[in-house]
């Protein structure tokens, strides 16, 4: 999947935005916090290094932008397909180590929140299996998952 | 056969109708929208006056491909032309699938006047189902004879 | 009887189990069969698709690849899995390039996906047997609840068909069992959780999520009631962070679990941060009440 | 035949992508073509004389021009033709622009298409036949349909040039939408001031026949002959009868019951009713939908209106009835439907009182709407924080309408202004995203008003929600700030777009006129033939064609009003010789082709066997033809062995 910001852009309708702001004036992160979704789609028609904002990692993909554009911008699919240039242009969001983590954790378990000794204790309490029936009950379920993982970009993402 | 087919480029003659599709390529044309040049148009005052004569001439003189175009259902500007070859259409991809072409090669659409980009579609892909389905079977035919 | 593959997703197994297991109880309840496969994370939006699309696509196939051979859609009871899962489903059977693409993955560990298992939140399937959940109700709950629709189950719209401004379903689902959905102020914003911010934002993610505690407060509900388990956690783990909160948190699935009579401990109450103590003497005296 | 060819350049337009000079020499090896030429501009006088020069010098007898599309110059060259004393029916055109040079990149690619286009249009033009043209008289008199604005000017126009017209309005009175507004942009005039005497000249007009409560049911025939069925609703009163008292209205059981449409649904009416008190013509229309009589068949003992009326002209027996005229033009002057806000969900439409449209508010100010003109809410007070809503349902993909309104910026701008004018401390904000003032005047307006203290905030509004109080917040972007604001507002008002009328489509196919993609009437082009449709005789007015303010609908009535004169003072038509005929010899009578054809043309002479087909009803779709099964129909102009020799040599390598 060949991914550019020119693509990106094209794919995203952006160049129909007409700048209205509805995108901003929707945003429930926005009103907390910097990111103006309007800015980054005009980041983003105007050329510029919009993968280098840090705003970027401040959406909560919850779509609602998107659900108001009048002009069919797709913003929230942008924001995310522009986090994925960000990340193998090495601009991590480097406020948190929890998103390697938790894609660690999915690697060696199969979840990406895994289970802890607590929570196995509790499952049994309330009559459930102590390990849940996943990809990672069955060893070879899960090398296989491994598998299928080393060939993805994400995991070489990850490595850097 | 996809990838065999990869320098071939289909011939397909379009009969257009004259008030709504042949418009709409009009429009395509003045909108300087861009399209593959497979398609080779002949103007009908209405879709409803394409004989299937014309159609079964078309395929034997060659061609990889027949496009019918004509009004949406209840706008004709003949009233009803379009029904009349909706109707006939079913007759017709018999009969080809009969000759050995695929019925497919047949196509009807309605583009109206102001459907400029319908009709950019439309000629693309009917194009790109071409080209997949690579020279009319009849086309080889007449070439081996000569 | 109607079969699902069953996708309890990883917060609802490994976080708050008591989710996974309210599921079991209710749809057993309403003879509805769930069916267990090796899934994997499903895997999440904001941390896997940001980072690469490409492998969100592919992680998310196996799973849908898994129940396909025996014909099962697949059950969802995480607004977050159903983004994925349906998503990665809509675009793959819309987009052939990437449908090769992914099953070229799939081919190196021997899988394929054709598009054709299909996703399904579980709330439209409590939708398509309001009856049946009417008639397996044992005590009227009688709650009054701050009801929260998982902003990737309705949007985008023109992927999920539903009606993301107006939505009314949790609303009239709740009310089957005899609970009342009190409006409040921006019912309908973002938990605050999704795409990596409650991980790589948790300063902006408590703010959201604040705001949104506070115009429920007002209300004075007796439980905020989700169909996700990632805002599930979201609402409850917070209030703990925040300190200054207690409003208890259900899955609809628990509060469905307490409506058909099964027992609390079961449903694994006890297992979230905020105390539901209150809420359980109000079941026991609804019980009482309608026994 | 001795066929002549011209390739035309078209300046660059078709130069740049197809090789002339090679279409020239592969057309000039064709067996029948005596001479092949290119130029610059065909359809320039130069171009034509070249024409004429070479059917004289070289006597050709059949013409082909590669070019640009017919349906654009046809007509132009038919008339070269003719001026050479050739039979103008003995040319054909290759569309080698639009089909072609326009649409193509690769100059190999265009060229060799354009060649094949050519050499089909050598291929029909060798088997051209001249052909005759006959005319028919015109029916002097015009069908106006709507009664707005356009539909009034329309007719006046026509009327004043002495043509009889029929004007059908489909509601009890004309004045369409502008007599719901109570003042017009950039001028201030008041719009009843300028309508009603125009609505006044209608009804007295002796050229005018007004069809009030009426719809178009159905019209056959062509320019020069339409035949049209009207509707004519039942008003159960007496028009000849009443005097317009209201009396009945003061006494009906419902009075001040129903709501009025007219006000919007913000005013309320009676059962019997006229719309509002300058009403055209003025009588009262009983609605049958809320007649207690009429729905329920009693009324009390008996009803009050009957009980009133000393004129005796409440008539409940009265039953719908067709009329039914021929014309020999119309204008379809429709108007426009206002943007249903309810399609936004996020702006409460329909679910807070005090959220509003434009047309809403439109009749807060005029002295004969709820409020008397006064700007109080519907609980007495005076709101002091007004704010509106730009865009609503225009320029907005999500529901279907890409375009812009044209006048919600402006009709927002005078509502602004008159707020502010009857209440200069009400706090007035219009959030926008780019104010288009275009017209005359109308910068100078905006000017005017940013000037009277209404703040302008760029920024489409996002969402509006209602707090705990009861206060109505409206939460957008500033994007000149670049910072999300949430304005406290007691007032919202909509600026709701144009939509096309929801009958548009029904009427369209009636008329066999085609819509735009955004739903509204389709123009013969878009910008030398604004008012024309692609059926001879039918021409738009005002906001049937797409949204336009009043000016601009005016000056297109008149325009469309012109052309309808045109028609009607030739007084007779051409009809061109497009149509089908028998050759008896070849004709078994089988009769298929009288079924076939939805213009009855078709009549089987019983003595002779065969079938005739009449030339004036005969339109030339050619159906029958394809469908003879002795091949015994040909259609003028699309001969079975024009379009075969055009599909051979179209297939030619």
């Amino acid at each position: 999947m060949s991914k550019t910001m020119k693509e990106i852009t094209e794919r995203g309708n952006a160049y129909n935005c007409i700048q209205c702001g509805r995108c901003t004036g929707s945003c429930p992160s926005g009103r907390e916090c910097s990111i103006r979704t309007r800015k980054l789609i005009h980041l983003a028609k105007m050329g510029e290094e919009v993968f280098a904002v840090p705003e970027l990692w401040e959406c909560t993909t919850c779509f609602t932008c998107q659900e108001r554009c009048p002009k069919d911008v797709k913003t929230t699919d942008m924001i995310i397909e522009i986090r994925n240039i960000a990340v193998s242009e090495n601009y991590f969001p480097t406020m948190s180590e929890v998103p390697k983590i938790i894609i660690k954790s999915l690697y060696d378990t199969g979840s990406g929140q895994p289970l802890s000794p607590e929570v196995s204790k509790m499952r049994s309490i309330i009559g459930l299996a102590k390990e849940p029936f996943d990809v990672g009950k069955n060893e070879k379920d899960l090398k296989d998952f491994q598998k299928l993982l080393d060939i993805l970009p994400l995991m070489k993402e990850v490595a850097k | 056969m996809n990838e065999d087919n990869g320098d071939f480029e289909p011939k397909i003659v379009g009969f257009l109708c004259n008030w709504c599709s042949y418009a709409g390529a009009d429009l395509a044309g003045s909108s300087r929208l861009k399209y593959k040049p497979n398609v080779r148009v002949i103007r009908v005052m209405c879709s409803g006056r394409v004989d299937p004569l014309f159609v079964f001439k078309a395929f034997e003189k060659g061609a990889d491909g027949v496009l019918i175009a004509g009004c949406h259902p209840g706008d004709c500007h003949y009233q009803c032309g379009n029904y009349k070859t909706m109707r006939r259409m079913h007759v017709m991809k018999k009969m080809l699938e009969q000759m050995g072409i695929s019925p497919e090669r047949l196509r009807l659409e309605w583009v109206s006047a102001a459907e400029s980009t319908r009709f950019v579609n439309v000629v693309n892909d009917m194009t790109e189902k071409i080209k997949e389905l690579g020279p009319s079977p009849l086309k080889e035919e007449v070439a081996s004879n000569e | 009887m109607r079969e699902y593959a069953y996708f309890p997703g990883c917060i609802g197994k490994n976080v708050y189990p008591g989710i996974e297991k309210a599921t079991r109880l209710v749809f057993d309840t309403l003879d509805v069969g769930l069916r267990d496969y090796a899934y994997s994370c499903c895997p999440p939006p904001g941390v896997v698709a940001c980072y690469d699309k490409e492998s969100w696509y592919t992680i998310g196939a196996r799973n849908l690849a898994l129940s396909e051979q025996d014909g099962l859609d697949i059950m969802t009871i995480c607004a977050g899995c159903y983004g994925t899962l349906h998503n990665v489903w809509h675009e793959l059977n819309h987009n052939k390039e990437l449908m090769d693409k992914v099953n070229e993955n799939l081919d190196t560990i021997g899988m394929s996906y054709s598009g054709k298992s299909r996703p399904i939140h579980f709330v439209d399937i409590l939708d398509s047997m309001r009856d049946k959940v009417k008639s397996s109700k044992e005590i009227d709950l009688g709650f009054k609840v701050a009801v929260h629709y998982g902003c990737h189950y309705l949007k985008p719209s023109d992927v999920t068909g539903e009606s993301p401004e107006e939505p009314t379903l949790l609303d009239e689902l709740v009310g089957l069992i005899g609970c009342e959905s009190v409006p409040f102020k921006d019912r309908l914003t973002c938990c605050g959780a999704g795409g990596g911010v409650m991980s790589g934002e948790p300063d902006l993610s408590l703010k959201i999520i604040k705001t949104k505690l506070d115009n429920i407060r007002k209300k004075d509900v007796d439980a905020i009631v989700n169909i996700c388990s990632f805002c599930h956690m979201q609402f409850d783990q917070s209030q703990k962070k925040l300190k200054t909160f207690d409003i208890p948190v259900l899955h609809l699935n628990q509060l469905l679990g307490l409506a058909f009579g099964h027992k609390q401990k079961h449903l694994g109450l006890h297992m979230n941060l905020v105390s539901n103590r209150d809420l359980v003497k109000k079941v026991k005296m609804a019980r009482k009440v309608s026994a | 035949m001795r066929v002549g060819v011209y390739v035309c350049h078209c300046g660059i337009n078709i130069a740049k992508t197809v090789d002339v000079e090679r279409v020239v020499k592969e057309i000039s090896k064709l067996p029948n073509v005596v001479v092949c030429r290119d130029y610059h501009y065909m359809c320039s006088d130069p171009g034509q004389e070249l024409i004429k020069k070479d059917i004289n010098r070289y006597e050709l007898n059949s013409i082909v021009i590669a070019a640009c599309s017919p349906r654009m110059h046809f007509k132009t060259f038919q008339s070269a033709l003719k001026s050479a004393k050739l039979n103008p029916y003995m040319l054909e055109m290759a569309n080698i622009r639009e089909h072609c040079s326009w649409v193509h990149d690769d100059v190999e690619a265009a060229t060799q298409k354009a060649i094949a286009l050519v050499k089909s249009s050598v291929a029909k033009a060798s088997h051209l036949e001249p052909l005759v043209e006959n005319d028919s008289p015109v029916v002097p008199a015009a069908l106006v349909i709507g009664g707005g604005i356009a539909g009034i000017q329309s007719a006046l126009d026509i009327a004043n040039a002495g043509y009889k017209v029929f004007l059908v309005e489909k509601e009890p009175s004309i004045g369409g939408h502008m007599a719901q507004f109570d003042k017009t942009f950039p001028t201030l005039d008041c719009a009843a001031c300028i309508l009603t005497p125009k609505m006044v000249d209608v009804s007295r007009h002796e050229n005018i026949k007004l069809l009030t409560y009426s719809e178009v049911e159905d019209i056959s025939g062509f320019v020069g002959n339409f035949h049209v069925k009207v509707k004519k609703k039942p008003r159960y009163v007496n028009e000849n009868k009443c005097v317009a008292c209201g009396d009945c209205a003061t006494e009906c059981r419902l009075a001040n019951r129903i709501v009025s449409e007219f006000d919007e649904g913000l005013g309320k009416r009676s059962a019997i009713y006229v719309p509002f008190p300058q009403a055209v013509p003025l009588k009262y229309t009983i609605d049958p939908d809320n007649c207690l009589f009429l729905t329920r068949g009693k009324c009390g003992k008996s009803p009050k209106c009957v009980d009133v009326c000393d004129a005796n002209a409440i008539e409940f027996d009265q039953k719908e009835k067709i009329e039914e005229f021929d014309v020999g033009t119309i204008i379809v002057a429709t108007g426009y439907d206002s943007f249903d806000a309810a399609e936004k969900p996020e702006f409460m439409f329909g679910k807070v009182p005090n959220i509003i449209n434009g047309l809403q508010y439109e009749r807060f100010f005029a002295p004969n709407g709820p409020t008397g003109g006064e700007l109080v809410m519907p609980d007495g007070s005076v709101p002091k924080n007004v704010v509106f809503v730009s865009c609503v349902g225009s320029r907005d993909k999500k529901v279907g309408n890409p375009y812009c309104s044209r006048i919600c910026c402006m009709y927002s701008t005078k509502q602004a202004h008159l707020t502010k004018e009857r209440s200069p401390d009400t706090d007035v904000t219009v959030f926008y995203c780019d104010v288009r003032a275009f017209g005359k005047g109308y910068e100078e307006f905006y000017e005017r008003v940013q000037g009277e203290g209404v703040k302008y905030r760029r920024g489409l509004v996002s969402e509006i929600y209602q707090d705990d109080e009861g206060k109505l917040h409206v939460r957008a972007e500033d994007s000149l700030l670049g910072e999300p604001v949430d304005i406290v507002a007691d007032l919202v008002v909509l600026a709701t777009g144009v939509v096309p009328k929801d009958t548009t489509k029904s009427l369209a196919q009636k008329l066999h006129i085609s819509n735009s993609p955004d739903g509204f009437l389709l123009e013969a082009h878009p910008k030398l033939r604004p008012v024309d449709t692609v059926t001879d005789g039918i021409f738009l007015a005002g906001c049937a064609q797409g949204p336009k303010d009043i000016p601009d609908t005016v000056a297109q009535a008149g325009a469309a009003a012109a052309h309808a004169i045109d028609v009607l003072a030739k007084g007779k038509i051409t009809i061109e010789p497009y149509n089908a005929v028998v050759n008896p010899d070849l004709c078994g009578g089988c009769r298929i082709c009288e079924m076939l054809c939805p213009f009855d043309a078709h009549h089987y002479n019983e003595q002779e066997g065969v079938m005739e087909i009449n030339d004036t009803l005969c339109k030339g779709c050619g159906v029958c033809g394809a469908a003879c099964p002795a091949g015994a129909i040909a259609l003028n102009l699309f001969r079975n062995k024009q379009i075969i020799s055009q599909i051979e040599a179209i297939l030619d390598e």
